[in-house]
């Protein structure tokens, strides 16, 4: 499935970053950060064309010849980046979608908990344990 | 897509959730005007035993359960308070063989719901509200009981376990100057 | 089932918890309950933002405020929004719910303040976390009626 | 009156009717109503207790008689009357009894007990024909004491109730219910 | 329909006459395991139970029997002292029989005693003038009449709240009052009634009320 997952907050630096075992790290660090550029460029372009659909969803954000990139926003200006394998043809669009929310969902769980304090790093065994079923597509 | 139809929240869960913040908020405010945890778990039971005076007439209003002369009844109706303001049914159960001491079981917690407990805060009794409100709601009927946690999910035990027990039956306060 | 009861319950419990003792200062008091209210919203609005779109502008976040959230926390609509398109916003509620059970008049005005940090602490929160730094406060003359202004900060 | 009003506002809507109704019919209803209402009335007076047998609450309707003592004493001797005669109807009963609601009558009165089980107890004097006031005091409790007393965090609940506004709902509810304007004839 | 009892007043309040007409037994036996699931007490030096009420037994009831031996003040008839033999586990399980308590004479009297200010008073609290005492005091399954004549003699019955024709029953002990009592040379009043005559006047008149509330039903 995946091979990354991030959560950037909303001064754009990131509070959990997942990355598939043997993977490059730093290069799919690079690879969401670039993907940050992108979702700004859509939600700013958004605003200026009424009638767009609003979808937090944003789709694909740009694709490389190794990986796809997807994008996500939260209205609380949090961002999610999950990156596949250019190669993997088997995840539709439709399931990104369902990633992201899932994802969405685990990240507002951690909020909610009152000892998280909003903008730190994410740790939370809870929100391991969701990330790791997400990626192994259970 | 309008908002109005991707609003798939149900309303109810969302104001449940609303107490659950709450509650939240007030044990992280507490913990930071105490030093000590055990002062925070004094003063969380403190205020459940405050709620539980008021909740009790609330409960009678709504609920009509009449009267108790039975722990076992007494029981059954802090299931079904559980079950209307937390929104969960608790299982009743381990009765003492003498029939004064029992057990309010919860699968699930809707106080702790989001709840991780940070490493220094281990000795947090989270929930011990519910502990409070348990005493000052069956004070208010005329039962004097203890209640302490056992069992605590943020501890990583399987469930949280209220245990509950009778101490006695308080009486009637007698007019001024006829004792 | 009788989830806003628990919750005013909670409420009412952290007022008079922010209260007790013997020098309490009210500004103090006052200043703890808006907090535990921020900390409330902040995390609020996460959850009931998840299922809807994004908001445009800032009057659309308003509206989410006054119909949304409203409903959710205290069963209603606010009546009434004005603003002055210069980033202050005034939300009336006739019947605020923390105060329908207190008085129909001015009886107990002086405490009502207590019973609206909370709440303005709660707006902030939601705001905050929705991109909009903002101060928040409110007035009562007239009790069960409210007036809450919201002053967004700019740049 | 009604005719007078439809004939001279041709274009009617309801809020102006409703008004216009209110300033120049109404009047005449009630003055015609009130000395019949007047010796219909049958609630005299609500005495509350908590349950350490402190008087929460007082109100009275049409008492044409004051017991000639402070308010005070009155209450304490009330409360001292009650717990008497439950303990004199729990010891003389020949069977056990359900707890809640007693009451009893003289020629010219009736007074009602109802405790709840936190043995708050709610005393209410009525006419001696009154129907359903074991329901209406139930009602006092449910949607007067519990909504403006309970859920209003300024009012402690082991001190003599302030709200007005508990006042108010008191007297309104009392005021409604079909005991306080009808006797038979 | 059942008429239970009946209780005459003097003037000064004193209990003067007292005939229980029928008095239903309420006894409820159970044997129970160690340790005892119900919570008892002593009060007035019997053994009551203040918590822990079912299968018919109910708080307030009192202590009569262990595993048949009888107990008066909180003793078993021979001589063992029954809060002890309940806490000692060797003798379970244990066979229990309660019962509500019945009046003793002298709580009758005492009880007599408590009505008569209330009764007063009833009269002092009335929100109109010239108001009598209490006529009729009613609970859940259970009503008092009482008669005030104009001497000050009180008349009280005890009955089921649905029995009809209090009020001439009432007028009738009234009637043999008068008759018996009054008109016996050798009654002083204030005394206690003590006359053959009246007593069985009195059960027929009870037993024809409670004929006669049936009918009306």
């Amino acid at each position: 499935m995946a091979v990354c997952v991030s959560v950037i907050g909303k001064e754009n630096s990131p509070l959990y970053v997942w990355v598939g075992s043997g993977r490059e790290e730093l290069h799919l660090h690079y690879l969401a950060h670039t993907g940050l550029d992108v979702i700004q460029e859509k939600i700013t372009s958004v605003t200026k064309t009424p009638g767009d659909t609003r979808d937090l969803y944003l789709g694909l954000l740009y694709a490389t010849e190794e990986y796809k990139v997807f994008g996500y926003t939260t209205n609380t200006r949090i961002k999610f980046v999950i990156i596949t394998d250019a190669a993997n043809t088997t995840l539709r669009d439709n399931e990104i979608r369902m990633m992201f929310r899932r994802l969405h969902s685990l990240y507002t769980n951690v909020v909610c908990n009152p000892f998280y304090i909003p903008g730190h790093q994410i740790s939370s065994r809870e929100f391991d344990k969701g990330v790791a079923a997400l990626v192994a597509g259970n | 897509m309008s908002r109005q139809s991707m609003r798939a929240n149900d309303p109810k869960k969302v104001s449940g959730e609303l107490f659950t913040l709450t509650y939240g908020s007030l044990v992280a405010q507490l913990l930071k005007d105490y030093e000590n945890v055990d002062d925070v778990n004094r003063q969380l039971e403190r205020m459940g035993y405050n709620i539980g005076m008021r909740l009790i007439e609330d409960f009678l209003a709504r609920a009509n359960p009449g009267r108790c002369y039975d722990l076992r009844d007494t029981a059954d109706k802090i299931q079904q308070a559980f079950k209307l303001y937390l929104g969960v049914s608790p299982s009743i159960g381990s009765w003492s063989p003498g029939g004064d001491e029992f057990s309010v079981v919860m699968e699930t917690n809707p106080m702790a719901e989001f709840v991780e407990l940070p490493e220094h805060c281990l000795g947090l009794r989270y929930s011990n509200i519910l502990s409070g409100v348990i005493r000052g709601a069956c004070e208010m009927v005329q039962l004097e009981v203890m209640a302490w946690f056992i069992a605590d999910q943020l501890k990583g035990d399987n469930m949280t376990e209220i245990r509950v027990k009778f101490v006695k039956r308080l009486e009637d306060a007698i007019p001024a100057g006829e004792d | 089932m009788a989830e806003e009861t628990v919750f005013d319950f909670i409420h009412m419990e952290a007022v008079s918890y922010v209260f007790q003792g013997e020098k309490v200062s009210e500004d103090e008091a006052v200043s703890k309950l808006e907090h535990m209210g921020f900390a409330t919203g902040y995390r609020l609005v996460e959850r009931l933002t998840r299922e809807s779109g994004r908001y445009k502008d800032e009057l659309d976040i308003m509206k989410y405020i006054c119909k949304d959230l409203w409903v959710t926390v205290y069963k209603k609509q606010i009546d009434n929004l004005r603003t002055n398109h210069q980033g202050v916003y005034v939300l009336h509620d006739n019947r605020f719910r923390l105060l329908t059970h207190m008085a129909n008049g001015k009886q107990y005005l002086q405490y009502a303040p207590r019973y609206l940090a909370f709440t303005c602490g709660l707006v902030r929160g939601c705001l905050a976390n929705l991109g909009v730094t903002c101060v928040v406060t409110a007035e009562v003359t007239h009790l069960p009626a409210c007036k809450f202004q919201i002053q967004v900060q700019r740049g | 009156m009604t005719g007078l009003i439809r004939r001279t506002f041709v274009a009617l809507d309801e809020e102006i009717f409703k008004s216009l109704y209110v300033a120049l019919i109404r009047p005449h209803l009630e003055y015609a109503n009130q000395p019949r209402r007047h010796c219909e009335m049958t609630i005299y007076n609500l005495y509350l207790f908590d349950r350490d047998g402190q008087l929460l609450y007082y109100a009275e309707w049409t008492r044409k008689k004051q017991s000639g003592m402070t308010k005070d004493e009155e209450a304490k001797l009330m409360y001292g009357m009650i717990f008497s005669m439950k303990s004199f109807v729990t010891k003389v009963s020949p069977v056990d009894l359900r707890e809640g609601y007693m009451s009893y009558a003289t020629n010219k009165y009736c007074l009602n007990l109802y405790e709840t089980p936190s043995k708050l107890k709610f005393v209410l004097n009525t006419d001696t024909h009154a129907q359903g006031i074991k329901e209406l005091l139930h009602q006092l409790y449910t949607q007067v004491y519990v909504e403006y007393v309970v859920f209003n965090p300024l009012c402690s609940l082991n001190k003599p109730i302030e709200s007005e506004l508990f006042a108010t709902k008191l007297d309104e509810v009392v005021k409604q219910s079909p005991a306080y304007a009808s006797r038979p004839a | 329909m059942t008429i239970n009892s009946v209780y005459i007043l003097s003037k000064s309040g004193g209990l003067i006459y007292q005939h229980d007409h029928n008095i239903p037994t309420l006894e409820h036996e159970k044997t129970f395991s160690f340790p005892l699931e119900i919570k008892l007490e002593l009060q007035n030096r019997n053994v009551v139970v203040s918590y822990g009420q079912r299968d018919g037994i109910k708080v307030g009831h009192q202590l009569a029997a262990i595993n048949g031996v009888k107990v008066t003040t909180a003793q078993l008839e021979d001589g063992r002292d029954a809060m002890q033999v309940l806490a000692d586990e060797a003798n379970y399980p244990i066979n229990l029989k309660f019962t509500r308590p019945k009046l003793t004479t002298n709580e009758k009297i005492f009880q007599a005693s408590m009505f008569y200010p209330l009764y007063a008073l009833a009269s002092q609290f009335s929100p109109e003038p010239k108001s009598s005492g209490i006529e009729v005091l009613e609970a859940d399954n259970f009503r008092m009449n009482c008669l005030q004549t104009l001497t000050g003699v009180k008349f009280m019955v005890i009955s089921d709240p649905k029995q009809s024709g209090i009020d001439g029953l009432l007028h009738r002990i009234y009637e043999l009052y008068a008759d018996f009592a009054l008109k016996n040379p050798f009654y002083s009043l204030e005394m206690p009634i003590r006359c053959e005559l009246f007593d069985e006047h009195m059960k027929s008149a009870l037993e024809h009320s409670e004929k006669l509330g049936i009918s009306n039903v």
